[in-house]
């Protein structure tokens, strides 16, 4: 990151081009899509193409510098296109992983080799509800045998993620994973490493690739452990925390994206079909109905705001607490995980039979905003985080 | 008991059953109950739901014929048909006879559900000997039918269609375009609805035909849906010959006769989907919540989850006594103008609710269930799927917003919207 | 009650004749209000001239020797009526623990008393969502001192119960306590006996007289210490069950048929009130809130006369059993529990802003509805009853 | 950073401020909200919620009197007028202003609400000279308006008015009736809209009066409200003569003057309100389900009740941030024209919907809370009241069905209703 503040206006401005070039560029790309395909791909060259894959890249490795909150901007447009991209896997989980580990030569290497589009990394972490552990895999030594270098230090990975986000494909994969004293830590394997399986995990949502990972217990050099910054065992446990966040919130930007796109294409049906002599969209039902979405979308749109924003001025020494971030994500995956099935539910429901076509494409929404109703913490597992708060004491 | 009701000292214990069926006798019920159980025993195939899981189209017609021969020869299939046709059962029985069927998780008869409906209605209330005595027999033996109602520009406003049907001698000549006709790819014979006076106002000029699904002109097209089966089509009408004996009902009576009709056969297939949903739809989802996440842990040890649980079976419990009133009140002839909505719209959004909720507790493993068994209803523990199939009830059949409507105005007497100007 | 069996329809012919007579009763009596008031009023001797009080009191007793079926009938049209009236503390509760307990001569003198309107019983029992403990005092040898009678066997009673519908007023406090070995009995006490303090507990809702009953070891008689039927302490246990169920399944009759009358007052005013040029029922908001507000009375209207069925069946042998009883039972509280208050609210908002008027009454309900909610059981402490099924296993 | 948006090399940390607000810099901000806390910690009378439970008319009239000239000295009673009236305090001020006064559970300016909110509006946009110099000082010393807008008629079809203001001279004579007159047993003065032209359509031929509540003929009949309160109340007019120097805008132009000042203060007093509910309020609700019921266990333990909690606790967040984006959008003048019916509608429901689960945690206690502190909000701890008194919120200043038309229609643009035929 650069160290010249930007102001929030100014700032304000980037995010508005930001959107235009991108929700231009998802228009046109979309377009390009046969005629039988429902939703648009936006695949890996497209991505390096546009800079997007190094947005939170730094400068120094040939990225563009920018936060979470310039990322975000990208998830909502994918989410309104519903595209079909590697990008949450690749540049949300991955390159972000990469951001809140200790510099070092092999991560350098990589994080220049992503912004070139050279490598493709996926992050293996936890993808539902389960809110203790932020860690799937175990690291520890591995025994010694014969013939050993004595000291060489080789370690022994081993545990499993499943409905992992672009893990087949991906040719790094990193595991979050806690080592013998339960610090967590990165440890970066390759498909191809003897013990590591990566298999499609194919799903109802045919815009999303997740796959399922398993490690049983695949020897890596030490050099292959990387440790987030700071020595202490608590500030690595909150970057894996925050790690955690960092998806559910990618997540909350895509419903909010889907969301925006279902409301749009409702209103837009309502204003033109005609039914009973009148367009559908001049009866209460149907437009109360377009109201609430409405309304729920602007709310949903001001939690979003603050949560990226929190999670954006993490690293900023003035910036929120942990606790304050994981409370504004869990606000936003819950409210925005909720409301996005509601309103994909609702749109299929006032385009009538069309929404229940196939090529409607309704479908391709409704099926997008449930799995990510799921994805990294449904609703009631980001409340039940928030109630803590009010059960203490 | 001597009650100051004004209608003098009757006297009884006031005790009544629980049941809410009440043509036959308490024993008789008790004994069809236990010859419906034993017949599902002996007869449902137990592996049913695997083998029609990623079924082809001709597998799952085939083995919707066996079943409902299967249904045929224990006199289950068509209940609810007179006894000079086959049926015959009182209704008290068809209640146990659904409830049975539900609760040992017996496939649902889809293929034929228009036929033996739908058809069978039309013919018994609207038709000729001539064309009940060529159908129904053959209903029997497996025709099938389909419904050609709807338009692309005629959903919930079905009376705007602009199908027409012209008058040319002994026959009548027809052009246009049906659109949800539920299962064309496999019918024989069509239900349709087509303008035989374009100058009448809309409702009046509409007239009901019984068409052959092999007549030259009609072109069947599949429609795929939200989940990607192509059970609905549509049909292609380019001068299809009918001849005028097909017509059912009077000339431009066809809205009278399809209304008549479409009431006639409610309650039962309502009381059908309730037990479905009651039954073995209820048991997965309490199946489904009492298995153990990744973490260990099962969902219905999280309050949260069982109490939706609970409002869920107390609604549904609501729903299949609300349905059993339906059936008796239509026996009666007691029902209300919109009773069949009050229970279409409950049920329906209901159905919506409840596999809303199935998603969410099952979680990201739900999402891989990427097939669920034909024959089965929207209930099938494939629950992404399901929920998506759930508009299915919502949509179709009057829409849930029309389903308001009615009640609001048939059934409360709210007045109508004024007409549009436009 | 008699032995001659009645058929489904004579019986629901009867109902229907008891309803006709109740609401034009209650119809008359209302008119008779002042204009000031917003609800009428049935009072003692009403209760005593109709023949209700006595509904379920046996023939023998001088009463009609009814069900709770009739009650229930009765009870829905207070409902409807929003009357104020100690129906529900004197024939539903008081009535109906003397109807469980054990033939006796100061039980069955008490009851031809009711009867007869010559005394008015109240029974103390919890009212809140406590599910555990169905009594609310306990029962304990009185201790010998000098002078006592030898194997007199005084005992004393202790405890508080609070909300009791109809105490204040009533001359005679039947209260449900346990006894040393922890079986439910009814301990029959006088208001002015020593340290029996009964007092009003005023609430919103003006038409349920609601109160406090504290005794602190106050003396009885053994002869004030009725059981229930049977010996069997199991069986004790289920009829101070059955008391439980009775009272919550009493208010839920009440709760559907204020939601009626709800509906039916929202109806005809949206028939007649016009804004923009039309009746407000023409339009769509108005009359789908109706339509839902109909679906919701008609569901509750089933899954109350289910648990009306079992509880007035209870007693045949034939019968349901006591779980299947309290399931009906919850089934109907907490589904009508919400919907009257959803009801209500509902009415209110359609009534714009005549129905947040005083005069406009329709407070009175959406008050009584809210009480009704939360008396013997709020919707989520009998949905965690019915629960408890599914967790078990 | 270079990010490829077509604009070129802009670089920046990006990091940006939690807080909404944006126009002081955070510093002086910062040293403000401390100052506005000083304060709060000196003046908000400790007892008062005890003290206005169950006062007299009289009694909160002279606390509320009280309370606005010690807001007045501070500097805190009209931050939002202009300078030269004795405001002109910045938004980004005045947000943290109110988030104070509402965390330190201030007593509300209810008295006075619509004399610094819809007169001083009224005035300042649409007002002479004249009139703002009479009035804005009157108002600063205690003078306190009422709005004369709706009729019995004339509810959410307030363009229906029937009140008539008939031009005599140099003065205007005006007969009918006005409701919901909210405070008006304690008002100096009316804003009243009354009909001039009676042929004109419908919003046309309205004008918008300052009608002084000591002329002759005016007759104040308090109307109680569903929880008991008299506060709104009936103006009957007889003949009741306002000079011609008393019209705001042009003749038969009060529908506009009307829109725009509504609009104007909405902003600010939605915040007010938000942050209320947000503070005190949810403070009160989260102290309810933490304490112990009869049988000792805390509503807060339980799963259901927690998961209701994190709920609203989410949806207050969002009101409240929707609030801090519509005082920043009105002062930039890019506010959308549904925006405040926005926050109305999720603001009155979310209001509704916290006090009905207030009421349900409480249980029965609840109901024998007879009666709330006077100048607090509808969030006061008294559950029930504060939930029946929520309806003040859905209904008056535009229906939530109204507001969620408004904003299908202006925000989304979707197609109006036909007109009636009637």
């Amino acid at each position: 990151m650069s160290d010249v503040a930007m102001s929030e206006s100014e700032l304000a401005e980037l995010h508005r081009e930001l959107r235009v070039v991108a929700r231009d560029l998802l228009r046109r790309n979309a377009a390009k899509a046969g005629p039988d395909q429902t939703y648009p791909t936006v695949d890996w060259s497209l991505l390096v193409d546009t800079g997007w894959l190094g947005l939170e890249i730094p400068e120094e490795f040939d990225g563009a510098g920018a936060t979470f909150a310039e990322v975000a901007v990208v998830l909502h447009e994918l989410g309104r296109a519903a595209a079909s991209t590697p990008y949450l896997g690749t540049a949300v989980l991955g390159v972000g992983a990469l951001g809140l580990l200790e510099a070092g030569a092999a991560r350098d290497e990589l994080l220049r080799a992503v912004a070139a589009g050279e490598q493709r990394p996926a992050l293996a972490l936890p993808t539902g509800d389960s809110d203790g552990d932020v860690t799937a895999f175990r690291l520890a030594a591995a025994p010694v045998s014969e013939g050993d270098q004595p000291g060489a230090g080789r370690m022994v990975v081993s545990g499993s993620a499943d409905f992992v986000p672009d893990a087949a494909g991906a040719d790094r994969i990193l595991l979050l994973a806690a080592d013998e004293s339960g610090t967590p830590v990165v440890v970066a394997v390759r498909p191809t490493d003897p013990g590591v399986t990566v298999s499609d995990r194919p799903v109802l949502d045919e815009t999303r690739h997740l796959g399922t990972v398993v490690v049983e217990g695949t020897e890596v050099d030490p050099g292959a452990v990387w440790r987030f910054r700071g020595t202490d065992p608590a500030a690595s446990a909150a970057s894996a925390r925050r790690l955690l966040d960092r998806a559910a919130l990618a997540v909350a930007c895509d419903s909010l994206g889907l969301a925006e796109a279902m409301l749009e294409a409702t209103v837009e049906y309502a204003g033109t079909r005609r039914q009973f002599g009148r367009p559908i969209g001049s009866f209460q039902a149907v437009k109360h109905a377009c109201a609430d979405m409405h309304v729920k979308i602007t709310v949903g749109r001001e939690l979003l705001a603050a949560a990226v924003r929190a999670l954006a001025a993490a690293e900023d020494p003035a910036g929120p607490h942990d606790q304050e971030i994981s409370v504004a994500v869990s606000r936003a995956k819950s409210y925005l995980g909720a409301a996005a099935v509601d309103i994909a539910g609702a749109a299929m429901q006032l385009h009538g039979g069309i929404g229940y076509t196939w090529e409607g494409g309704v479908h391709v929404y409704l099926k997008r905003a449930l799995l990510g109703r799921s994805l990294f913490g449904a609703p009631a597992a980001h409340r039940a985080r928030l109630a803590a708060r009010f059960t203490a004491l | 008991m001597t009650i100051p009701t004004g209608s003098g000292g009757s006297t009884g214990s006031g005790g009544s059953t629980a049941s809410g069926a009440s043509v036959a006798g308490p024993v008789d019920l008790a004994e069809f109950r236990a010859e419906v159980q034993r017949w599902c025993r002996e007869n449902v195939p137990s592996d049913w739901r695997r083998a029609q899981t990623g079924a082809s189209a001709e597998e799952f017609a085939a083995f919707q014929q066996d079943w409902f021969q299967q249904l045929r020869a224990a006199g289950y299939a068509v209940p609810h048909w007179p006894a000079e046709w086959g049926g015959g059962m009182p209704v008290a029985q068809q209640v146990v006879l659904y409830q049975e069927l539900a609760a040992h998780d017996a496939p649902r008869l889809v293929l034929g559900f228009v036929s033996i409906h739908h058809a069978a209605s039309t013919l018994l209330v609207a038709g000729t000997d001539e064309q009940r005595r060529r159908h129904l027999p053959a209903i029997l033996d497996g025709e099938i039918w389909v419904q050609g109602f709807s338009e692309p520009e005629a959903g919930s406003d079905l009376a705007s269609l602009r199908t027409v049907a012209r008058r040319d001698g002994d026959t009548f000549v027809v052009d246009g375009q049906k659109l949800w006709a539920s299962g064309a790819a496999h019918a024989d014979w069509c239900l349709l609805l087509a303008r035989t006076d374009p100058d009448a106002p809309k409702r009046k000029g509409i007239s009901y035909f019984l068409m052959d699904m092999r007549s030259p002109g009609v072109d069947v097209r599949p429609v795929r849906n939200a989940i990607g089966d192509s059970h609905f089509c549509e049909i292609f009408l380019n001068g299809v010959v009918i001849p005028a004996e097909n017509l059912v009902g009077p000339v431009n009576a066809g809205w009278q006769v399809a209304q008549a009709t479409l009431a006639a056969e409610r309650g039962m297939t309502m009381l059908e989907l309730a037990e479905r949903l009651g039954n073995a739809g209820f048991r997965w989802l309490v199946d489904t919540c009492r298995t153990p996440g990744p973490g260990g842990g099962r969902p219905v040890d999280d309050p949260r989850v069982a109490d939706r649980l609970a409002e869920l079976e107390t609604e549904i419990t609501g729903l299949r006594a609300l349905c059993r009133g339906l059936v008796e009140r239509h026996e009666a002839d007691t029902a209300g103008p919109a009773d069949a909505s009050v229970v279409k719209l409950f049920y329906s959004e209901l159905l919506q609710r409840t596999m809303d909720f199935a998603v969410e507790v099952a979680g990201l493993p739900a999402h891989a269930e990427l097939r669920k068994p034909a024959s089965s209803g929207w209930e099938s523990g494939a629950w992404v799927l399901d929920f998506i199939g759930s508009w299915e009830w919502t949509i179709p059949g009057g829409t849930s917003e029309i389903q308001r409507t009615i009640i609001g105005e048939r059934g409360l007497g709210l007045p109508r919207e004024p007409a549009a100007s436009a």
